[in-house]
């Protein structure tokens, strides 16, 4: 019983460490484990792909840079989507952390479609109040945001002439990693304004998406660095884009860290129900 | 191998240790991280709030366009900053009662709609379910789940008999969607610690593409 | 007349707002859009007041020269220096606060922050989650399922064999301790039990983990989520009628009436 | 838009350039049963059209003319084959306008018979939001039936929440060993239903160690919030006879910003090393790093909040967690107070009424199939909203 009993003290320091050097190991080493294939991510894809070109898809930015290592990929993916289906890409967010974020994508994925600003993409910046923005957004975004996020007056862009009221958006992806986030989209953007809300959610919040998918309220669901790594690889495999996938090259990190925390707790339990038999 | 040279990814990594130094003990550098991190957040809000929000919603139409109606917003917003000064601190009341009922005033017919209504059409029962037997059955096992679920959540009446025994298998149904998430969010906190390795063994280091 | 004024303020503002939810009429929409934007304007001062009240926690903290005062020290200037940088050169890309102050600062913080979940996560499972009782045990049952499904390590593994067995160690210790006692009840329903688990792992969950795992997602989860969205809303819809009809004043706070 | 509408009518101008006589194609038909009515439940200034494509082959589009009585007929837009509604969004309300919807194929165009005059208008009432109104009226309704009733005094009954038992225990342990009690109200603002309830059962416990006088940290991350506790305590204080008792700084705020928060905790628990601690209300991901620490420094844990984001965590590493709406039930059981517990009530049989509703309707709708039920299909209808 001893060996139980040294085995529940053991410094958490040492778990650390192996937990760090066996999530380090396969980005170093890929051991190509391959990445699962999900259904929601399927219908997402499958809504874009659809689309006429000359559309305009909704991505809301709804996160900070803590989740940016989920969210950010399948952000990506989904607007090397969008552009290489000619769609236009209008960019908004609820966190006061979302500009900076955005600012990236801007600066990194249109360039490599050759798309412009004003022109395919534009970016409407961050506004205090949730529920207001949505529905102010529904009645008419240029009351919302009169200028976009760089200060110019929405009538300069021309992308913004087909754009009025969230009724002309075909679909709204929102990368959420909390509150405010989807919820709020479909609570406020699609009751009223009917807006067809998708989401990229963290893996954290995932599980609780499953009764606005089985309503339809939710079309599609890309959940945490998993939902992440089959957008990014529907992209690939369609032609759409060959750029790095950093989603895909973490999976095999996945695998290991998820057989780690699995042996961790069976571990853990072992030795706490044998050294409490014995009423230790 | 090739490490960075730019100064700002060194400053970076360095914040990014310091964070991490708080898994060995609680040490000075980290303290240091965290309330530069209290700080820098604070100030960041403000510039965000100030140039976002503020100035294009309030400034530019109440002083810019000389809307006037803009005063009243304005007003009630600088209420909130009675709350520093203690004679009139109860100022503070009228913004909040602008926020708090018009808030609440929104929510309802939304969470109605949304959470409510919907959700209980999704709950429904229809002929569809006898398309296939695994279909009825998880159908059947899905409305058992939420009948119960809602069950436990009962509090009118002491848990006994028929009501016991819901409340028993509604505690099963949301430990297993309580499980769901467990496992989900194993794979989303790992997601966050493997995106900082690879920002040291790239940006940093220059080890991997 | 300090207390009386606001919880009108509050009444009309809810009072109205629901009404303005039924009628389409364009009064209403006009109205409904300004009141939207001024609740944005007092929804942003809300945000500047808490950092208001932070900066008076760490100067106060700095002229009482209280233990650790150094470090309140580093937040007054780090929130001084962004908010100048910001306020001064803007907060677009290419501006220091862009560049340097959120993409060099904030973001490693913030993320690094996140990042030792992650830890936090690998100790808390070694020494903090236990299967102390039936539910946890549950909990911990479905996470290994959900988890296995998910990777794709373990996506492809058949789930019904090691569920068959699993089940039938967990029902044979059941009907051990049972036994032991004389709960022939418990005999029966453990036996039961067997039986009816044993049918559904054999036919009704798919063969792999992966589908498994989605079956588990999509039906007990989804119930039991939605039954807890039906509650929370329920919640809310209540203490938003009471928020507006002046019952619940705790925003109010104490002090003079 | 009419630049679109003269491009296409070009088009259609273009003869096919082969030599020979294209075989005789059937007569173009005219749309038919055309209907145009004051768009439902909008704010005036549209009109709706609806009609039929005719027999035969269907045409490239349709092309919709408006004529305004005293004025001459406008060709305002055309609309793809396949689609056979349409809504007129330029009207001016009050005036009396009618409509021809013609199916153009080729160089002819088969014009329907004219509409009747027909005027677009707002509306007052929006009618396919009824049943959110009755929802509503149904729920006011017990709401505040049981809270008229608390207020008469009358025992509203409320079965006891396990995790109370935990709650005053804990309490208890923190006076015995002297040690300070932690109390995270949550992370959300105060028009979070979970921040109110925590806010509530802050007062019970701030009464408490006020009785004892045991020393109460409650770090804010909202800063109404704070203002709110602030007050609450001081209140708790005041009610507990102790007023001099109650510390200003005790209650403090520490940032909004979500991690920074968490970490500042961390470091208040691992410096100060209290006996309890408290995590009631809204929390996100940082849930783990306050339980994770707290577990570390060996306090006694008792989490409550609604966030079932949050829960897993809660359950696995504290002591007592109560889950969604348990907390809720738990500030009305704690503070006794009539109007929480009149509301939990209206609350419980709201769940009662979605449950009859749920279980009748469904019998009804399984009943839909056989031919003799089909009028019950229409069950889920009544929950669809505009």
């Amino acid at each position: 019983m001893k060996f139980f009993q040294t085995l529940l003290r053991i410094d958490r320091r040492i778990i650390y460490l192996v937990v760090a050097g066996l999530v380090m190991l396969p980005l170093v080493r890929p051991l190509g484990l391959g990445v699962t294939s999900g259904p929601r991510a399927q219908v997402l894809f499958d809504v874009i792909d659809s689309l006429p070109s000359g559309k305009t898809v909704l991505i809301s930015v709804d996160f900070d840079p803590a989740s940016m290592p989920e969210l950010y990929p399948m952000m990506a993916a989904v607007m090397r989507h969008a552009f290489a289906r000619d769609l236009k890409v209008l960019i908004c967010g609820l966190w006061v952390t979302g500009p900076g974020l955005a600012d990236r994508a801007l600066s990194e994925i249109p360039p490599e479609y050759g798309k412009e600003y004003g022109e395919d993409v534009v970016y409407l910046g961050w506004k205090a109040g949730v529920d207001a923005v949505i529905l102010g957004m529904g009645e008419n975004i240029k009351s919302v945001f009169p200028v976009d996020y760089q200060g110019h007056p929405l009538e300069s862009l021309p992308m913004m002439n087909e754009v009025a009221k969230l009724r002309d958006i075909p679909i709204a992806v929102i990368f959420s990693a909390g509150d405010p986030g989807y919820r709020d989209w479909i609570r406020y953007g699609q009751t009223r304004y009917g807006l067809r809300v998708s989401a990229g959610i963290t893996a954290v919040s995932a599980a609780d998406a499953y009764p606005y998918l089985q309503t339809g309220q939710l079309t599609g669901l890309l959940a945490g660095m998993k939902g992440g790594a089959e957008y990014e690889i529907l992209v690939q495999k369609s032609g759409y884009s060959n750029a790095y996938m950093p989603a895909v090259a973490a999976m095999d990190s996945q695998s290991l860290a998820h057989v780690v925390i699995m042996l961790l707790v069976i571990v853990g339990n072992v030795a706490y129900f044998a050294t409490r038999k014995r009423g230790a | 191998m090739h490490v960075s040279t730019d100064i700002l990814t060194w400053l970076a990594v360095v914040l990014t240790l310091g964070i991490f130094s708080f898994l060995w003990k609680d040490n000075p550098f980290y303290k240091f991280c965290e309330h530069l991190f209290v700080g820098v957040a604070a100030g960041y809000t403000i510039c965000v709030t100030w140039h976002n929000s503020v100035y294009p919603d309030l400034i530019t139409p109440l002083f810019g366009q000389g809307q006037l109606l803009f005063s009243i917003p304005l007003l009630l917003g600088l209420c909130y900053f009675a709350r520093f000064i203690p004679r009139v601190s109860w100022l503070i009341r009228f913004p909040m009662a602008f926020v708090l009922g018009w808030a609440s005033g929104v929510a309802i017919p939304a969470a109605l709609q949304a959470d409510v209504l919907r959700q209980v059409q999704g709950t429904f029962l229809t002929p569809s379910i006898f398309a296939r037997w695994d279909v009825f059955l998880w159908a059947l096992i899905s409305f058992v789940g939420v009948v119960s679920s809602i069950l436990y959540f009962f509090f009118s009446r002491e848990h006994k008999g028929a009501l016991k025994l819901a409340s028993e298998t509604g505690i099963i149904f949301l430990m297993v969607g309580f499980g769901a998430s467990f496992g989900y969010t194993v794979m989303a906190r790992m997601s966050l610690l493997i995106g900082r390795f690879q920002f040291l063994l790239r940006d940093w280091l220059g080890v991997i593409r | 007349m300090k207390r009386n004024i606001p919880l009108v303020v509050c009444l009309v503002m809810g009072v109205s707002m629901m009404v303005q939810f039924f009628v389409p009429h364009p009064v209403s929409v006009a109205y409904y859009e300004l009141t939207t934007r001024w609740f944005r304007i007092v929804a942003a001062f809300a945000l500047v007041l808490g950092t208001g009240s932070l900066i008076m926690y760490h100067s106060d903290k700095i002229q009482r020269k209280r233990q650790g005062w150094f470090y309140s020290v580093v937040t007054i200037l780090a929130f001084v220096a962004t908010a100048v940088i910001g306020l001064g050169w803007g907060i677009k890309r290419g501006t220091i606060l862009q560049d340097v102050i959120f993409s060099n600062i904030l973001v490693p913080l913030n993320a690094s922050m996140f990042a030792i979940l992650a830890f936090y996560m690998a100790s808390a499972a070694y020494r903090a989650f236990r299967a102390r009782t039936k539910e946890a045990s549950l909990l911990l049952i479905a996470a290994f399922v959900v988890m296995l499904g998910m990777v794709p390590l373990g996506a492809n593994l058949p789930f019904r064999l090691p569920a068959l067995v699993l089940l039938t160690v967990g029902v044979a210790v059941g009907i051990y301790l049972a036994v032991r006692n004389q709960n022939w009840r418990g005999v029966l329903v453990l036996g039961l039990l067997w039986v009816l688990l044993g049918l559904a792992v054999r036919f009704l969950f798919a063969p792999r983990f992966g589908a498994v795992a989605e079956q588990v997602l999509s039906y007990p989860n989804m119930a039991a989520k939605r039954a807890i969205v039906l509650g929370v809303a329920l919640g809310a819809v209540a203490t938003s009628l009471k928020v507006i009809l002046g019952i619940e004043r705790g925003w109010l706070g104490g002090g003079k009436s | 838009m009419t630049a679109l509408l003269l491009t296409l009518l070009l088009i259609a101008q273009v003869q096919p350039a082969a030599g020979f006589d294209p075989p005789p194609v059937p007569p173009l038909a005219a749309p038919v049963s055309l209907r145009a009515f004051d768009t439902p439940n909008d704010q005036g200034k549209s009109i709706t059209l609806t009609w039929q494509p005719g027999s035969g082959p269907l045409p490239e589009a349709f092309v919709i003319e408006r004529t305004e009585l005293g004025t001459g007929a406008e060709v305002v837009a055309s609309s793809p084959p396949d689609q056979a509604v349409f809504r007129d969004e330029e009207t001016q309300d009050r005036r009396p306008y009618t409509y021809r919807v013609g199916a153009v194929s080729g160089s002819d165009t088969a014009w329907s018979n004219p509409t009747a005059p027909v005027m677009s208008s707002p509306q007052f009432f929006n009618t396919t939001r009824v049943n959110v109104l009755a929802a509503m009226v149904i729920f006011f309704a017990l709401v505040v039936y049981f809270i008229e009733t608390a207020r008469r005094g009358k025992s509203l009954f409320v079965r006891r929440i396990a995790g109370l038992d935990a709650v005053e225990e804990a309490v208890g342990r923190a006076t015995e060993m002297g040690k300070p009690i932690v109390y995270v109200p949550g992370l959300a603002g105060i028009d979070a239903i979970a921040t109110i309830a925590s806010i509530n059962i802050l007062g019970e416990v701030a009464k408490k160690t006020a009785q004892y006088d045991s020393a109460l940290l409650v770090p804010n991350r909202d800063p109404i919030v704070y203002t709110v506790a602030r007050e609450v305590v001081k209140e708790a204080y005041t009610k507990a006879g102790r007023p001099d008792a109650f510390k200003a700084d005790s209650v403090f705020f520490i940032t909004s910003e979500q991690f920074a928060y968490a970490a500042a905790v961390d470091g208040l628990m691992v410096r100060e090393k209290p006996a309890t601690n408290f995590f009631l209300g809204m929390f996100w991901a940082e849930s783990l790093i306050l339980a994770e620490t707290g577990a570390t420094t060996g306090a006694i844990q008792i989490a409550g909040t609604d966030s079932v984001f949050q829960l897993p965590f809660f359950i696995t590493a504290c002591d007592y967690t109560l889950i969604g709406e348990e907390l809720y039930a738990a500030s009305a059981y704690l503070s006794r107070e009539p109007l929480l517990l009149g509301s939990l009530k209206g609350q419980d049989y709201g769940k009662m009424i979605i449950l009859a509703v749920v279980t009748l309707g469904s019998a009804l709708l399984l009943l839909s199939g056989l031919p003799a039920f089909r009028l019950f299909s229409r069950i889920t209808d009544l929950f669809t909203t505009g």
